[in-house]
């Protein structure tokens, strides 16, 4: 695919985009043959862990990193979240005329990152997808992004790579503390049978690797870079940030920190839902003052994906699943509102809900779009936001003592003051007397616009309206680990 | 007459440092050049006195002290020439006229 | 009569040296003989007689793992000729993007400028196989006089002079310390051949205190800290080719014989030299990086960047096992691809603009793409990010760090990345985030430096992919 | 499964199509499609409530009404190891309180539809209206059935959004906008309790099932089954049982606008008035007394006491809200005062109903006043609809001696009137006396209360009446004029049920152990409330039947009081000043501030520090080789030193 993308003249934008939609419509198409045939296998019951494991193809034997893939129900989901958001973004950056070819390619290298560390099962793979996802980001940004894109780059880059020096300890850990008997493994399948780390060593490198991917999870207190560097970046780039790369936080602390070292994450629970906790709410309070369209998503992001490592350390599978669910919505619907945004800052060249106003009635199909992914994020049921919430809670509600009863319902109290500044900004924004008298000759979507918007409408009403097959699906990987 | 080793170790010590202080202090080039030759000294003494008392049966020390000598040789030759280099570019050769480059 | 053949057998393992030392001959000779119109074939003639030496050394290859001549003073093995070899394809790739300065600005000296350069690969050479302080005192020599000649290239100009000035007078100081630790290793090991020396051991002040003073002399050749203070300034100095034969070279070279000293005459003082290498490794990486910050001046960016890649390498050498071996030999294979290239792209903008400030490299992507591109990767690699080959070697020297439970240590040095990624971020920003109002020229890069650049870039890209080499180096490796 | 899904099934297409389509439609033919869609649903409706009440499709063996669940399908499994049936289903289930709702919804609905052809008529955005009618329709007819109470909270959510969307209907008006968010926020407020209150009513008793919930065991006739599990499980000296029940009663409260939530629903009165009709008076603000009902044998098995704080907040809310609609001059305002005010009462007669046979008079008077209510009320709404129309105003003064130009408005807006003032032989005579009775006979200081009340109403309704029909007329720009047809004819239609609903015998139909009972009015109680009406009608008649200063006077004397009521006591105010200046002004702007300053500042700091000490360590690099020297010979002696002597 890069290659291809390689091969053409940066002249030809267009020939560009083309084979861009093709690829990405291709993968898309993937993942959902994919999703389809892995429900069928479970319904043929195949019991297997992971499906379409490869033979783990030896790497360096020496130190036995082997490259070994497969997928679970969980990884699943997090494909095709990862296909659709992709897709959408190829179509939401279509109007992007500065150095075409470059940006997509750096475009896929970040796709390709995200696929590669959903799939791979074995840590070192795991690992370097991981950082091939950061390092395009500073480039993106400081390229194609606005405002102070330079700060917000270096600051977020910076910040992610603190994050996987505090990843890369843990991993060596584990790896050194793979197996009872001398062999040690990256694969972590077989880790988690060995099962082979002293409880005091887990008490150590448990909360490294969960503060590592805590941070690309934009947990409190180390989300600062999440609302710079996403006011900072181009349109699709948000979108597949807040829509898929924060979800390789959450989804390492599962498979990698919790899975591997359970006791640690069992006695150590209660310190990260604390933090955690406290970023649900304070992420959704101090969205409710910002004025800029993107810094408001962006705090909600910390709030939604906080939400989600909490859910995490409930550890029950309602809870889990709940959180993997969570991460398929926000994705859906955070990239649906970055898309938003990006297009209506094309058009007003402002993010200032202040100098906006009236644009239902100027812009009606993206006022009805902002409109619904607002109604998303606060959890209107037959969306996807309240599927995911709900399970949440009531999994989180199985804790019955008054320490997690004090935080579940701190986070109840999070979907009002979602509410509150959800309200605010389709108050301010769509609705009321157009603030603007130049807004009144904007156009509304184009057709690659309309294409990537609706895309994520389906996606985020589909997930609403029938969430079972996805929650079974989810569920079903949940159960594996938790045995 | 007999000088215990001891002796000759503390005079090699006491060269070195001097050397050292030397090159540390003094402000031109030769002059620098030759507290090198007194640390190298220092080395050679060591060399010899230990092959002479410690392990008189074979000649290691000796030549090891020649092999420096040699080489301290070769090394002060270079060292003139660029020092001449030196002068050549900045028409003296104290010390303090080769600080362009710092920070 | 034995003891003659005896002696001439000993060559028989030799081999690489010898060959070097014909065409060191031939390169001699070539210079005298030809007279101003066959300077210009000079040149292809050297560095087609050195890339036979090249091919040749990756011929070789030991009978049984370990052998020794003239009693132990000479010593081989399939480790030692790999390192030779990776030292042999760097000094190639110098050559390459010597050529064009030579060309241009050396024509009358270019004999000598290869002349000399061989023969410190040479004593490099010496160096790393010596099995005794005497061939290691004279290899070590041997690779440091010419050098300072090298750094004086350039008569004309004040800091090549100033450079070289200061790289021989330390260098003289820091090898007048080696040998007194020498000396005393002598005084009290009552042996100068490694492997002797090992058996021979009392745990007494005075040993300890050799090996620091060896130590030291070591530190300035790989320029730990605080023994680093010469490397800015002979970097900037010197001119660009022979800047980056230093920093990858005879960093390299040291790194390995200061492995092998450690792992076989210092054994059993393994717990000692590894508490004061811990300390050396985290100051030496943190004050690198944090001078590298403030850098203007490529050259001498590289230079405290390559001080922290220092620190970085003796992460491998600290552990002491094969393992850690494998990792400091593989760190030093890429780190050679990655730093020559950047450097490579230097020199051939420097030749050709004269410009080295990093100011001036703002918008390059938009003049020289490819330029950009491959510094940009070369960047990366330092930064030790993936796909390139600079994330492999740093992970596996980490790895091989933590097998000695030194989690703290590769922590701090994990922080430190931030850092070095923070300054490598700059260079890739200014080439390609800021505009500039002059920006350089679009270059036409000789044939060359094309063919150089174009090695290295292919070794950032796939090294790191291509386990057989790992595999190789830790199969030969061994350790404590 | 059976036809009965098709009751959720058309408005969700309508939904649909006019949603995604309507762009495409005429006005004209977007409504036309919306009403025919409802008209189906009405019929359907009907239909159901025949079979269910008259044939034998809803009678159990021992003559007791059965609860039947016609289809339940698993929308979402949120089972695990404890609770393994934990699951949300959406569903229909059949029972008579569900059955009444059905019928009222889509009466009132379809009349709405037919009437805001009219009303609408040449509004911009008529398709959109239809079209979250239609979801209105869907969402409340989902709720009225659920089989779960989760699946009530899914559909309660809905009613809510849709609500919020014809508040904001007119969204280029910003003061339709802040009712919309104000009532959108405050109903979400109420929901977190509800949420919460499911939450942990289902930990306890591991299930959301209605039917699990509300099932009676046969014998010792006290505990419901599930509940047997929960023991007598303390929090803050409450049993959890009653927490949890009480926080599902803050959610019904904030969608039925009980104090302290009532502020929304006046300012709910900026959307289109047909939509305030449908929802902020007949059918969404009693879905907390539907809720309420619809969980009543629990709450009076389990949570006795709560039920006595239901009874209590309503009948304070009744008078409360009673006070401030006599002093309101909007005449939409006053009707949605009288509304919080009536749905009230419908909470008090719950609060004070009992279980079984006659005991559980409250809750079929409560049921009652709902269905005789939302047809009296959307009469009057309607009837101010055609008024504003007709004179482009919503204050009083604007009008006045309308009778002679509107007549049909002026009978069915009197008859409606005379409805809820409770006078004999309407609909609102039976329903309140119930009510009273029920009253007297659990709590006579609610029942005097709210006898006060039914004075009160009786008063603030003929206020308005008058002023509006009678009183002297205003100088009109243009002459008002009547309705046109598809206006007037739903007036009518419901004007005939507000007539006649009286003598259905409800309690035959709807009682709390689903089995019929005898009602008879008690003649006591009731000539008492009627005599109060009287009064109240009297005074209204006195003050207002042309323009005198009486009123003024009367203002005057108790002028502080007076300002206090007609500024509805300042709540709103009150909230305001929490919301802005407190959580806006205090919490989030300062929270903003420390992630800006504090922690944001921290990791720049971090940046910031590193550059500056490298910037003041340049000096150690001194360039000159003598420094360097002895750099090397001191670290050279210092690690001597430290490595021999640590």
């Amino acid at each position: 695919m890069m290659a291809i993308i390689f091969c053409i003249n940066g002249e030809k934008k267009n020939l560009i985009r083309m084979v861009m939609a093709a690829g990405a419509l291709a993968m898309l198409g993937t993942s959902v043959y994919l999703t389809l045939d892995f429900l069928a296998q479970r319904e043929a019951g195949a019991t297997a862990e992971f499906l379409y494991c490869n033979d783990p193809i030896p790497w360096y034997e020496t130190l036995n990193i082997n490259y070994s893939v497969g997928v679970d129900g969980i990884s699943v989901a997090m494909l095709l979240l990862s296909t659709i958001v992709v897709t959408t973004g190829v179509f939401a950056s279509w109007g992007l005329e500065k150095l075409t070819k470059e940006y997509f390619l750096w475009f896929l290298m970040l796709s390709l990152g995200v696929f590669g560390f959903f799939i791979s099962i074995d840590l070192f793979t795991m690992f370097l997808f991981y950082e091939v996802a950061l390092i395009p980001m500073y480039l993106l940004i400081g390229l194609w992004g606005t405002g102070r894109k330079e700060y917000s780059a270096m600051k977020l880059t910076l910040m992610l790579m603190g994050g996987s020096a505090f990843l890369m300890v843990g991993i060596f850990g584990i790896y050194y503390y793979s197996s009872m008997d001398g062999n040690l493994t990256f694969n972590i399948l077989e880790i988690a049978k060995n099962h082979a780390m002293p409880i005091d060593k887990q008490m150590i490198f448990f909360p490294l690797t969960f503060v590592g991917f805590g941070v690309l999870g934009a947990m409190f207190p180390f989300h600062t870079w999440s609302p710079d560097g996403h006011a900072s970046a181009p349109t699709a780039v948000s979108m597949l940030h807040a829509g898929v790369l924060m979800k390789l936080g959450g989804y390492g602390c599962f498979r990698i920190a919790m899975y591997l070292m359970p006791e640690a994450a069992d006695q150590l629970a209660w310190i990260f839902i604390i933090l955690t906790g406290t970023s649900v709410v304070y992420g959704a309070f101090s969205a409710c003052v910002q004025n800029d369209l993107k810094y408001i998503n962006a705090y909600s992001s910390v709030s939604h994906c906080g939400l989600v490592l909490f859910a995490l350390l409930m550890m029950n599978k309602t809870a889990m699943t709940g959180a993997i669910l969570q991460m398929v919505s926000h994705g859906l619907m955070t990239a649906l509102f970055f898309a938003l945004i990006g297009m209506i800052y094309g058009r007003t060249h402002t993010r200032d809900i202040r100098e906006m106003g009236g644009l239902m009635k100027i812009m009606p199909v993206l006022g009805v779009c902002y409109v619904i992914a607002g109604m998303a994020s606060l959890g209107l049921p037959g969306l996807s936001g309240f599927v995911a919430e709900m399970t949440v809670f009531v999994g989180a509600f199985e804790h019955s003592d008054l320490f997690h009863r004090f935080f579940v319902i701190a986070g109840c109290t999070s979907i009002v003051i979602t509410a509150v500044y959800i309200l605010r900004v389709v108050g301010k924004v769509l609705f009321g007397p157009v603030q603007d008298k130049h807004h009144e000759q904007l156009t509304d979507a184009c057709w690659y616009e309309k294409v990537a918007a609706f895309g994520l409408i389906i996606a985020i009403a589909g997930i609403g309206l029938a969430p079972l097959w996805l929650s079974n699906m989810i569920s079903d990987g949940i159960m594996n680990m938790l045995k | 007459m007999n000088i215990p080793v001891e002796y000759f170790l503390v005079l090699s010590t006491l060269l070195f440092f001097i050397g050292v202080f030397g090159f540390i202090v003094r402000k031109n080039l030769i002059g620098i050049l030759m507290s090198i030759e007194l640390v190298l000294n220092a080395v050679n003494i060591n060399f010899v006195v230990f092959n002479r008392f410690l392990y008189p049966d074979k000649l290691e020390g000796f030549i090891y002290g020649l092999f420096v000598i040699i080489v301290a040789a070769a090394e002060t030759a270079v060292a003139i020439a660029i020092i001449i280099n030196v002068y050549r570019n900045m028409k003296n050769i104290d010390v303090n006229s080769i600080k362009e480059l710092k920070n | 009569m034995d003891i003659i053949k005896e002696f001439y057998s000993g060559f028989s393992i030799m081999n690489q040296e010898v060959s070097l030392v014909l065409v060191l001959v031939f390169v001699l000779l070539a210079d005298l003989f030809c007279g101003e119109k066959g300077k210009k074939y000079l040149q292809l003639l050297a560095i087609a007689a050195f890339a036979l030496n090249v091919v040749y050394g990756f011929t070789l290859k030991v009978d049984s793992t370990y052998q020794d001549s003239f009693a132990g003073m000479y010593v081989t093995s399939d480790m030692h000729i790999l390192v030779k070899n990776i030292l042999n394809v760097g000094t190639l790739l110098v050559f390459f993007f010597a050529h064009y300065w030579n060309e241009h600005e050396n024509r009358s000296q270019s004999g000598e400028f290869y002349f000399l350069m061989l023969s410190t690969l040479l004593g490099m050479y010496l160096m790393i196989s010596s099995g005794n302080f005497l061939l290691f005192y004279i290899g070590l020599e041997t690779a440091s006089i010419p050098m300072a000649a090298m750094v004086a290239f350039n008569k004309k100009a004040h800091e090549s002079a100033e450079a070289a000035a200061k790289y021989i007078l330390t260098a003289a100081f820091s090898s007048g310390v080696m040998l007194f630790g020498i000396s005393l290793i002598y005084g009290t090991y009552g042996t100068l051949y490694y492997n002797e020396a090992a058996n021979a051991f009392l745990a007494e002040p005075l040993q300890i205190m050799a090996m620091i003073f060896f130590m030291a002399g070591m530190g300035f050749k790989i320029s730990l800290v605080p023994f680093h203070l010469w490397t800015a300034d002979t970097y900037q100095g010197a001119p660009t080719p022979v800047t980056a034969y230093l920093s990858v070279m005879s960093k390299g070279a040291a790194v390995f014989s200061f492995l092998y000293i450690l792992i076989t005459v210092f054994r059993n003082y393994a717990e000692t030299w590894q508490n004061i290498l811990w300390w050396i490794i985290v100051v030496t990486i943190t004050v690198g990086n944090l001078f590298a910050i403030r850098q203007k001046n490529l050259k001498r960016f590289l230079a405290f960047s390559s001080i922290s890649q220092a620190g970085y390498i003796l992460l491998g050498v600290i552990a002491g096992t094969p393992q850690g071996m494998a990792a400091t030999v593989f760190y030093i294979f890429i780190y050679l691809f990655t730093n020559l290239a950047a450097f490579g792209i230097i020199s051939n903008i420097e030749n050709q603009t004269g410009k080295v400030g990093m100011d001036d490299y703002n918008g390059l992507y938009s003049t020289n793409p490819k330029l950009a591109v491959i510094m940009m990767l070369a960047m990366f690699s330092l930064g030790g990010i993936p796909f390139f080959a600079g994330f492999f070697s740093k992970f596996f020297i980490f790895l091989a760090a933590t097998q000695k439970e030194m989690y703290l240590l590769v922590f701090i040095a994990l922080l430190n990345t931030i850092i070095s990624l923070f300054y490598y971020l700059l260079v890739v920003k200014a080439m390609f985030i800021k505009e500039s109002t002059n920006p350089i020229k679009p270059i036409k890069s000789d044939a060359m430096s094309v063919i150089g650049l174009a090695i290295c870039t292919i070794g950032m890209i796939v090294l790191g992919f291509i386990s057989p080499i790992y595999e190789y180096m830790s199969s030969i490796s061994f350790g404590i | 499964m059976d036809y009965t899904i098709l009751l959720l099934a058309i408005p969700f297409l309508m939904f649909l199509i006019i949603g995604l389509l309507g762009y495409k439609m005429t006005p004209k033919f977007s409504g036309l499609l919306g009403s025919a869609g409802l008209a189906v649903v009405t019929a359907l409706a009907y239909y159901t409530a025949y079979r269910y009440f008259f044939t034998e499709f809803g009678q159990a063996a021992d003559g007791a009404r059965e609860t039947i669940v016609m289809f339940n399908y698993t929308w979402l499994d949120l089972s695990n190891a404890s609770r393994p049936d934990l699951m949300i289903q959406i569903g229909m289930l059949l029972d008579p309180i569900s059955v009444m709702m059905l019928v009222v919804i889509t009466t009132v609905s379809m009349m709405v539809h037919i009437y805001s052809m009219g009303y609408m008529h040449g509004e911009e955005g008529f398709q959109r209206y239809y079209a979250v009618l239609s979801l209105f329709t869907f969402a409340m007819l989902g709720l009225v059935v659920a089989t779960n109470i989760f699946q009530m909270y899914i559909f309660w959510e809905l009613v809510g959004v849709s609500s919020f969307l014809l508040i904001s209907f007119y969204f280029t008006k910003p003061s339709a906008v802040r009712a919309a968010k104000k009532a959108f926020i405050v109903t979400r407020f109420a929901d977190m309790f509800f949420l919460i209150g499911i939450l942990i009513l289902s930990y306890y008793t591991k299930t959301f099932d209605f039917l699990k919930l509300t099932a009676v065991d046969p014998e010792a006739q006290h505990a419901t089954l599930v509940f047997s599990t929960m023991g007598g499980k303390m929090f803050m000296g409450l049993s959890v049982t009653s927490i949890a029940l009480l926080l599902i009663f803050l959610g019904g409260a904030g969608k039925s606008a009980m104090f302290p939530f009532h502020i929304w629903l006046p300012d709910a009165m900026e959307g289109p008035t047909p939509a305030s009709a449908l929802i902020h008076a007949a059918t969404m603000v009693v879905a907390g007394v539907f809720l309420v009902a619809r969980l009543f044998p629990v709450y009076f098995f389990e949570a006795p006491d709560v039920l006595h704080i239901i009874a209590y907040i309503g009948g304070f809310t009744s008078l409360f809200a009673a006070i401030i609609a006599c002093t309101q001059t909007d005449i939409k305002r006053v009707l949605a005062f009288s509304t919080i005010s009536q749905i009230a009462y419908m909470m008090v007669a719950l609060g004070v109903s009992g279980f079984g046979g006659h005991d559980g008079l409250g809750f079929t008077a409560s049921m009652w006043h709902l269905f005789t209510h939302a047809m009296f009320k959307a009469t009057l709404f309607m009837a101010a609809g055609c008024i504003i129309h007709a004179v482009h105003s919503n204050e009083m003064d604007a009008m006045g001696g309308l009778r002679h130009y509107m007549k049909k408005t002026y009978y069915t807006f009197g008859i409606a009137c005379f409805a809820i003032a409770g006078i004999f032989p309407l609909s609102g005579f039976f329903s309140k006396d119930e009510i009273l009775v029920a009253a007297f006979e659990a709590d006579k200081i609610l029942y005097f209360c709210q006898t006060f009340v039914a004075g009160l109403t009786a008063f603030y309704m003929f206020r308005l009446f008058f002023r509006i029909f009678f009183y002297n007329e205003p100088k009109f720009e243009h002459t008002p004029h009547e309705a046109p047809a598809n206006m007037w004819v739903p007036l009518c239609i419901l004007s005939v049920f507000t007539i006649f609903s009286g003598w259905f015998p409800f309690s035959k139909w709807i009682s709390t152990d689903l089995i019929g009972y005898d009602i008879h009015t008690v003649w006591p109680i009731a000539i008492g409330s009627t005599v109060v009406a009287l009064i109240g009608i009297g005074t209204a008649y006195v003050l207002y039947y042309k323009k005198n200063d009486i009123p003024d006077r009367i203002a005057n004397t108790c002028k502080s009081f007076y300002t206090w009521a007609s500024h509805r006591f300042y709540i709103d105010e009150v909230y305001l000043f929490i919301t802005n200046k407190i959580i806006f002004g205090g919490i989030c702007a300062a929270i903003a501030w420390f992630d800006r300053h504090i922690i944001d500042g921290f990791m720049d700091l971090l940046g910031w520090t590193t550059n500056t000490v490298s910037e003041e360590t340049k000096e150690i690099q001194s360039g000159s080789v003598q420094q360097y020297a002895w750099v090397f010979i001191m670290g050279v002696i210092t690690i001597v030193t430290l490595a021999l002597y640590l």
